[in-house]
């Protein structure tokens, strides 16, 4: 369940119009329309999966349902920078879990989790499909290589340069 | 470009291409133009690609070599990302691995400069469909 | 038809193409067990996700088990539903289910009728390996005024969200979240109060465990019969008594009306009365509507709004209300029988007796859910005080009857109470599709033509489909009726309504499978359509046994208007029987 | 010409077929794909074969889906194109969710027009006109170069109305995925397109009967498509001369892990784990010794050093109890613990389960509890029974490939790696040192210098010893915080 209620402007439901319209309202096009909203609006708060709903003429437990099943899509915004850890097999091998061990003792927060300063999000993704370069950290469309535990520290500090 | 209306204007409009690449080979030959294919997979880019992509067309114009320089995809060589290939006139082409800006400098300066062997090379160790299999 | 030879255990059996595993074991009396899988057949309700694997088979020459339920059988196909492997694997699975389910078996709502509870009994579960350390997948307990949802006690039978979906075209529930934590739950995970739910209780209706109950009311009963000072009247609806026996082991379909009101009386009700006395009211109320409608449309008047809808069934005015609200002028404004009988007894029955009608409790026993948010409505009060306070389950009046050391089966029999405990067959057949339109028509031709019927029965208006439609001759004027039971119908008349293409004169609809006989309190059927066609069966008998059969020679309904009301739609009517709808089309989020 | 050093074997192991064009063709360029005879197999059949014997040319060629199951390309296509039906689809399954396998990626990034005109060539045999490109989100450039793709070849009118002028019309959009492995399985891929959960359904109904949108609809993975063009150009002779008896072609393999040269490499069917593992991929890093190959992915087993002379195929994969899966092979060396390999593994499936089915859904919870419990010395021996019960139950019973498959990782490490097993729960001892709960600090003796670091770092003062002595950690009061390692700047405390 959501715990961020919002009150969407008036723009924003008209964008949300939009993109239905754009996918011709069809309730076969759900997964497009959600992405459109994510990539707008950065996640997926309920309000606008009812809006969606709606348009959609489907149930918002549906579109709930869909939102859920999928781990694209969020219903809590993403931290200014949010971080992703590969656990793809490849990254495991090399030693994935201790570099994002490192992460989550250096940011004090967990995986799934925003940082109440929106600077930093943590998430897990299954490969990146850069297995060459395991074990591989991506900070917002940045990714960085072969990442060993000790390189963690400065990685977060290039996004927070007064330090934590 | 305008619609290919038969298989025959596809076989006409592929041997256009031929010419074209035919041409090039020419100008490559007479010219001395530089082919370098970059891979930029998600992999390469990750590694660092694009900047070994910018680096390298804006040095070599920089420094007067007359080159053409392209995208490509995988390579498959991930433990050597970035990856270029460099074709010299009348060489066969090499591909270099785990190029980053100083080994780029250093294949402007003495492969593609002065066709001087550079370390770091990857083998051809694959047939293609062209070749003949066993 | 083209058949299909097979061998199921070692015994050979010939059965349509197409026909699952499962049915054709059974035809052979090898009753596989099964979980998930749901088959109301005449209701055209199936559900079969395959998804709790418990009725696994083997297959020659397959190299996994085959889900009996949602399996074909295949020419010379060899099954074996018994072997070790077969037998291990279903154990295996079951205590994987058990393993993330409660284990509070003593006091959870379904113990008893669980039939988690009678699985793990017939396969003998004794002990779950790991259960010390294993993870259970836990949910906020979610409590509306008519259904509770316990979700840690769900396993993904998905029955609910077929009913929910599927049947009722009501979109409350779906399944959400992934793997371990996948549950069927409303929008965002919030309360049922907040969803488009009815409160029909078809998914309480199908749940297999204790996930889905409904709100239990017989602690408030027993509070209210403990109290001296206050008196204590209960109305039966016309459904209760053709299901109340299963409870007691009857057979489905037999009516226990005397021995329903003995029982009541047993348990210290001051006035035992009969819901179908309302029943009968609403079909004066309502035919008066339908009349004054009708004939206004024939004189020419375009604003009139045709088709008149029944509106009896609360799960069915709460879905119009969330779905077609804009249509909220054309349903029958006449309050359902529950409703009006509250309204009569803390009226003109208390000023009879000579109470105040805060001193009066009046309880409902209902083979619904929805009655019990319906009798919760503001509307249904004065200054605060309900028509109806209590509205019980018939499941709920069974546990009342057994706490009391009662069996029913042995009981004698009684009559209602007058003056409310008077009935017409008309009041009776409300319990059934096409009950309610068939008992306006009996009174409505009556009063329009000024003829007495030669023939009560309306066979036209009887049957299983989900919708139908008949047309009846008042006197050379062809009235177009239409039936359907299931919102989906519902949906569908709706739409074309909408639509301008309805070509009827009047709709009844009814929210459950086949009724109120079908309804969310019901005893439950455990996926047996026959015990649905029992009920309905058992519906029309009384009413062919019932003295008086149509509304409006029911004395003492006539004796309420002499007295008290007046005449259908009076003032008072209005004031008294009558109701008003809303707009409930809002955000579910923002509420 | 001076020598180079050289990066790899130039021993010509691979033969690149599917990924015949990926880094050699500009992918943004369709002239250049063209340059390569693209479109040229779509342009021979659409004006020389009817579909029958198209279809005959790809069952001819022997090729197999790449996807992971192995079944017969062109019987495939030969179902679709029986059912008869006004709209049919041909969808490329592009969800590849693998960890550890990147293949379709780097095809559909390196070579997108070959999958479009396999699309193509599928559309024309089985009688469709539009098809869908199922593709995961995270796969932003893939996306992007095939957006790029399908505009060029509608310009040049290989896509859209009457193709080469033969009255053919195909089109083909993109769907998105959303993050779900399970779409990998076609009827989950299939709701997934229609806007649903990605829950599989029971087959049959298969989806060249009824599939997406109730329609008969070809479900194949990029790597298949990408090799239809060449078995039309190069014929089906030409390809099943390549690879073994039962498998025909290449297979492209994501080789990742602890090997020297991590990689895409194609090599015929047939090779042996040993030319790949240490031919291609140049062997075992920092000289440390082989233990395992994971091949299949979560779906697959782990193979040992027993298996490395088998000659790869479908077939010989299954046998060792693995699987060909799309491709993954990570290989593993000594400092890998297999019990914490099959424990990543089902926490993967944990993870990825849809949750439709109870044996998937709870089972492979229960499995990942009882790994977890072996791997932090909680385990008993009777746990292994379960482990072994469970997986089979979970295999027998599953609804779809995800948990009919997910319990292989703990039954091939169970076969191959029992006495691993044997240690975490008997002697509560992890060898590779992965499984930190039972390992234990110790000072090397060597390397102490008494500076008492330790000592003042230990917050329960387990350890002892007098300035510039050697220091005694009592491992009967050490909670394994790690203080200890972190504060020690010689490298004395140790893990084992």
């Amino acid at each position: 369940m959501s715990s961020v209620k919002i009150e969407l402007r008036k723009d924003q439901t008209d964008k949300i119009h939009t993109i239905c319209d754009s996918f011709g309202n069809q309730e076969g096009e759900l997964i497009n329309v959600l992405h459109k909203s994510q990539e707008t609006f950065g996640y997926l708060p309920a309000e606008v999966q009812e809006l969606i709903a709606e348009k959609l003429e489907i149930s918002a437990a549906k579109v709930y349902g869909v939102v859920t099943f999928y781990s694209f899509f969020s219903m809590t915004p993403k931290g200014e920078f949010p971080i992703s850890i590969c656990t793809g097999t490849a990254c495991y091998v090399r030693g994935a879990e201790t570099v994002l061990n490192e992460f989550k003792k250096q940011l004090e927060m967990e995986v799934g989790e925003t940082r109440t300063d929106g600077k930093f999000s943590l998430s897990c993704l299954r490969c990146v499909g850069a297995c060459g370069l395991a074990p591989v950290v991506q900070v917002g469309d940045k990714t960085y290589g072969r990442v060993a535990p000790d390189d963690v520290k400065g990685i977060i500090e290039e996004y927070l340069p007064a330090g934590l | 470009m305008s619609r290919i209306e038969s298989f025959d204007a596809l076989k006409k409009y592929r041997e256009e291409l031929n010419r074209i690449g035919d041409s090039i080979e020419e100008v490559q030959k007479e010219g001395g133009l530089v082919r370098i294919k970059i891979a930029t997979a998600t992999c390469s880019n990750a590694a660092g690609a694009g900047e070994i992509m910018k680096f390298m067309s804006d040095a070599l114009d920089k420094r007067g070599v007359d080159a053409l320089v392209t995208k490509t995809g995988c390579m498959g060589y991930c433990y050597a990302e970035p990856t270029i290939e460099v074709k010299l006139p009348n060489r066969e082409p090499v591909v270099f691995g785990n190029v980053d800006l100083q080994k780029a400098d250093l294949i402007i300066e003495s492969y593609i400069k002065k066709g001087e062997m550079v370390d770091g090379v990857i083998p051809v160790n694959y047939k293609t469909i062209e070749e003949p299999y066993n | 038809m083209n058949l299909v030879k097979l061998t199921i255990d070692g015994k050979k059996v010939e059965v349509p193409a197409g026909t699952t595993i499962y049915k054709a074991a059974k035809e052979l009396g090898i009753d596989i067990p099964i979980l998930c899988y749901m088959d109301l057949k005449d209701l055209n309700i199936e559900n079969k996700p395959g998804g709790c694997r418990i009725c696994s088979v083997e297959v020659e020459g397959r190299k996994n088990l085959a889900p009996s339920c949602s399996t074909d059988v295949a020419e010379g196909m060899e099954v074996r539903t018994n072997t070790m492997r077969v037998i291990n694997a279903r154990r295996t699975v079951m205590e994987l289910i058990i393993s993330d389910h409660p284990k509070d078996c003593l006091s959870c709502a379904k113990s008893g009728s669980c039939d988690l509870q009678d699985m793990a009994i017939r396969l003998g579960i004794r002990e779950i390996p790991g259960q010390e350390y294993a993870e259970m997948s836990t949910y906020r307990l979610d409590t509306s005024p008519s259904i509770i949802r316990d979700l840690d006690k769900c396993i993904m039978c998905r029955r609910c969200e077929t009913m929910c979906n599927d049947f009722q075209t009501v979109g409350a529930l779906h399944a959400v979240n992934r793997g371990f934590q996948a549950v069927v739950a409303p929008a965002f995970e919030m309360n049922l109060e907040h969803s488009p739910c009815t409160y029909c209780g078809q998914c309480v209706a199908v749940c297999p465990t204790g996930a889905l109950t409904e709100v239990d009311h017989t602690g408030k009963v027993i509070a209210a019969l403990n109290d001296p000072s206050k008196t204590v009247v209960v109305q039966t609806a016309p459904a209760v008594r053709a299901a109340l026996g299963e409870e007691f082991g009857m057979k489905a379909g037999t009516l226990v009306t005397g021995k329903m009101v003995t029982a009541l009386r047993q348990l210290g009700f001051d006035y035992v009365f009969d819901t179908d006395f309302a029943a009968d009211l609403t079909i004066m109320e309502e035919g008066a509507e339908l009349l004054g409608r009708l004939t206004r449309f024939l004189e020419g008047d375009k604003d009139v709004k045709l088709p008149i809808l029944t509106s009896c069934c609360p799960g069915w005015v709460n879905f119009f209300e969330y779905n077609f609200p804009e249509m909220k002028e054309i349903p029958s404004t006449a309050r359902s029988p529950q409703q009006m009988f509250g309204s009569i007894a803390k009226s003109y029955f208390a000023e009879k007796i000579e109470i105040d009608r805060k001193d009066m409790v009046v309880v409902s026993i209902m083979p619904c859910l929805a009655k019990k948010y319906e009798c919760q409505r503001e509307e249904f009060m004065v200054d605060g005080n309900p028509d109806v306070d209590i509205s019980i389950s018939t499941r709920e009046l069974a546990h009342l009857i057994k706490q009391a050391n009662l069996d029913l089966v042995r009981m004698d029999e009684e009559d209602f109470d007058k003056p409310m405990g008077e009935s017409s067959g008309a009041g009776v057949i409300f319990g059934v599709t096409g009950g309610v339109i068939e008992a306006a028509t009996r009174t409505a031709y009556e009063i329009y033509t000024g003829k007495s019927l030669e023939k009560v029965d309306f066979e036209q208006l009887r049957g299983v489909d989900g919708i139908r439609s008949a047309s009846v001759d008042f006197d050379g004027q062809e009235i177009n009726i239409g039936i359907a039971h299931g919102l989906r119908n519902a949906r569908k008349l709706l739409e074309e309504i909408k639509e301008g293409k309805s070509h009827y004169h009047a709709i009844e609809i009814m929210a459950c499978p086949g009724g109120c006989i079908g309804g969310g309190g019901q005893p439950l059927h455990h996926g047996d359509a026959s015990i649905l066609k029992a009920r309905t069966k058992a519906i029309y008998e009384e009413d062919r046994n019932k003295p008086i059969r149509k509304s409006h020679e029911n004395p003492y309904i006539k004796k309420l208007y002499e007295e008290f009301l007046g005449e259908p739609l009076s003032e008072k009517a209005h004031e008294l029987l009558h109701t008003h709808y809303f707009d409930k089309r809002k955000k579910i989020f923002q509420v | 010409m001076p020598e180079a050093t050289l990066l790899a074997n130039p021993v010509k192991k691979q033969i690149r077929i599917a990924l015949r064009n990926c880094g050699v063709i500009n992918p943004e360029t369709i002239d250049e794909y063209i340059g390569k005879d693209g479109y040229f197999a779509l342009g021979k059949v659409l004006t020389g074969l009817t579909p029958a014997e198209a279809i005959k040319v790809i069952k001819d060629s022997g090729i197999r889906g790449r996807g992971g199951a192995g079944f017969p390309t062109g019987l495939k296509w030969e179902f679709a194109s029986k059912n008869n039906s006004d709209q049919k689809y041909v969808v490329c399954n592009a969800d590849e969710g693998d960890p550890g396998a990147f293949m379709d990626r780097s095809i559909l990034e390196g070579d997108p027009h070959s999958v479009l005109e396999a699309m193509a060539l599928c559309g024309y045999c089985i009688g469709a006109n539009t098809g869908y490109i199922y593709i995961r989100a995270e796969y932003p450039l893939a996306i992007e170069r095939l957006k790029i793709a399908i505009s060029q070849a509608r310009e040049y009118g290989f896509l859209g109305n009457s193709v080469f002028g033969t009255g053919f019309d195909f089109d083909i959009h993109l769907k998105y995925g959303a993050g779900a492995f399970v779409c990998g399985e076609e009827t989950s891929l299939i709701h997934s397109m229609e806007g649903l959960r990605g829950e599989p359904t029971l087959k049959p109904p298969f989806p060249a009967e009824s599939g997406y949108l109730g329609k008969p609809t070809n479900v194949n993975n990029v790597e298949t498509y990408a090799n239809i063009p060449v078995i039309f150009l190069k014929g089906a002779a030409w390809f099943s001369g390549i690879g073994t008896e039962k498998s025909k072609g290449t297979k492209v393999f994501a080789l990742a892990g602890k090997v020297n040269n991590v990689g895409l490499i194609e090599v015929p069917m047939g090779v042996t784990l040993r030319e790949v593992i240490y031919e291609i991929g140049g062997g075992i890093r920092d000289g440390k010794a082989f233990k395992a190959v994971q091949t299949g992915g979560p779906s697959g087993g782990c193979l040992t050093e027993k298996d490395l002379d088998i000659p790869i195929d479908y077939e010989n994969l299954i046998a060792c109890g693995s699987m060909m899966g799309s491709g993954g092979m990570i290989v593993m060396d000594e400092d890998d613990c297999m019990v914490s390999i099959a424990k990543f593994f089902l926490d993967f499936s944990v993870e990825e389960s849809c949750g439709k089915c109870s044996p998937c859904r709870i089972g492979n919870k229960r499995l990942y509890e009882l790994l977890e419990r072996i791997c932090t010395g909680k385990g008993e021996m009777k746990d292994i029974d379960r482990l072994r019960n469970l997986s089979e139950v979970i295999k027998d019973t599953s609804l779809c490939g995800l948990g009919q498959s997910s319990p292989n990782p703990v039954l091939s490490t169970l076969d191959n790696f029992y006495h691993e097993y044997i240690s975490h729960v008997e002697d509560k001892k992890c060898t590779a040192g992965v499984c930190r709960d039972l390992m234990e600090y110790f000072i090397v003796e060597d390397n102490c210098v008494g500076c008492t670091a330790c000592a003042r770092a230990c917050p329960v003062g387990a350890i002892t010893g007098e300035r510039k002595e050697i220091h005694l950690i009592n491992l009967e009061i050490c909670i394994k915080c790690g203080a200890c390692m972190e504060k020690c700047k010689f490298d004395a405390v140790i893990l084992k």
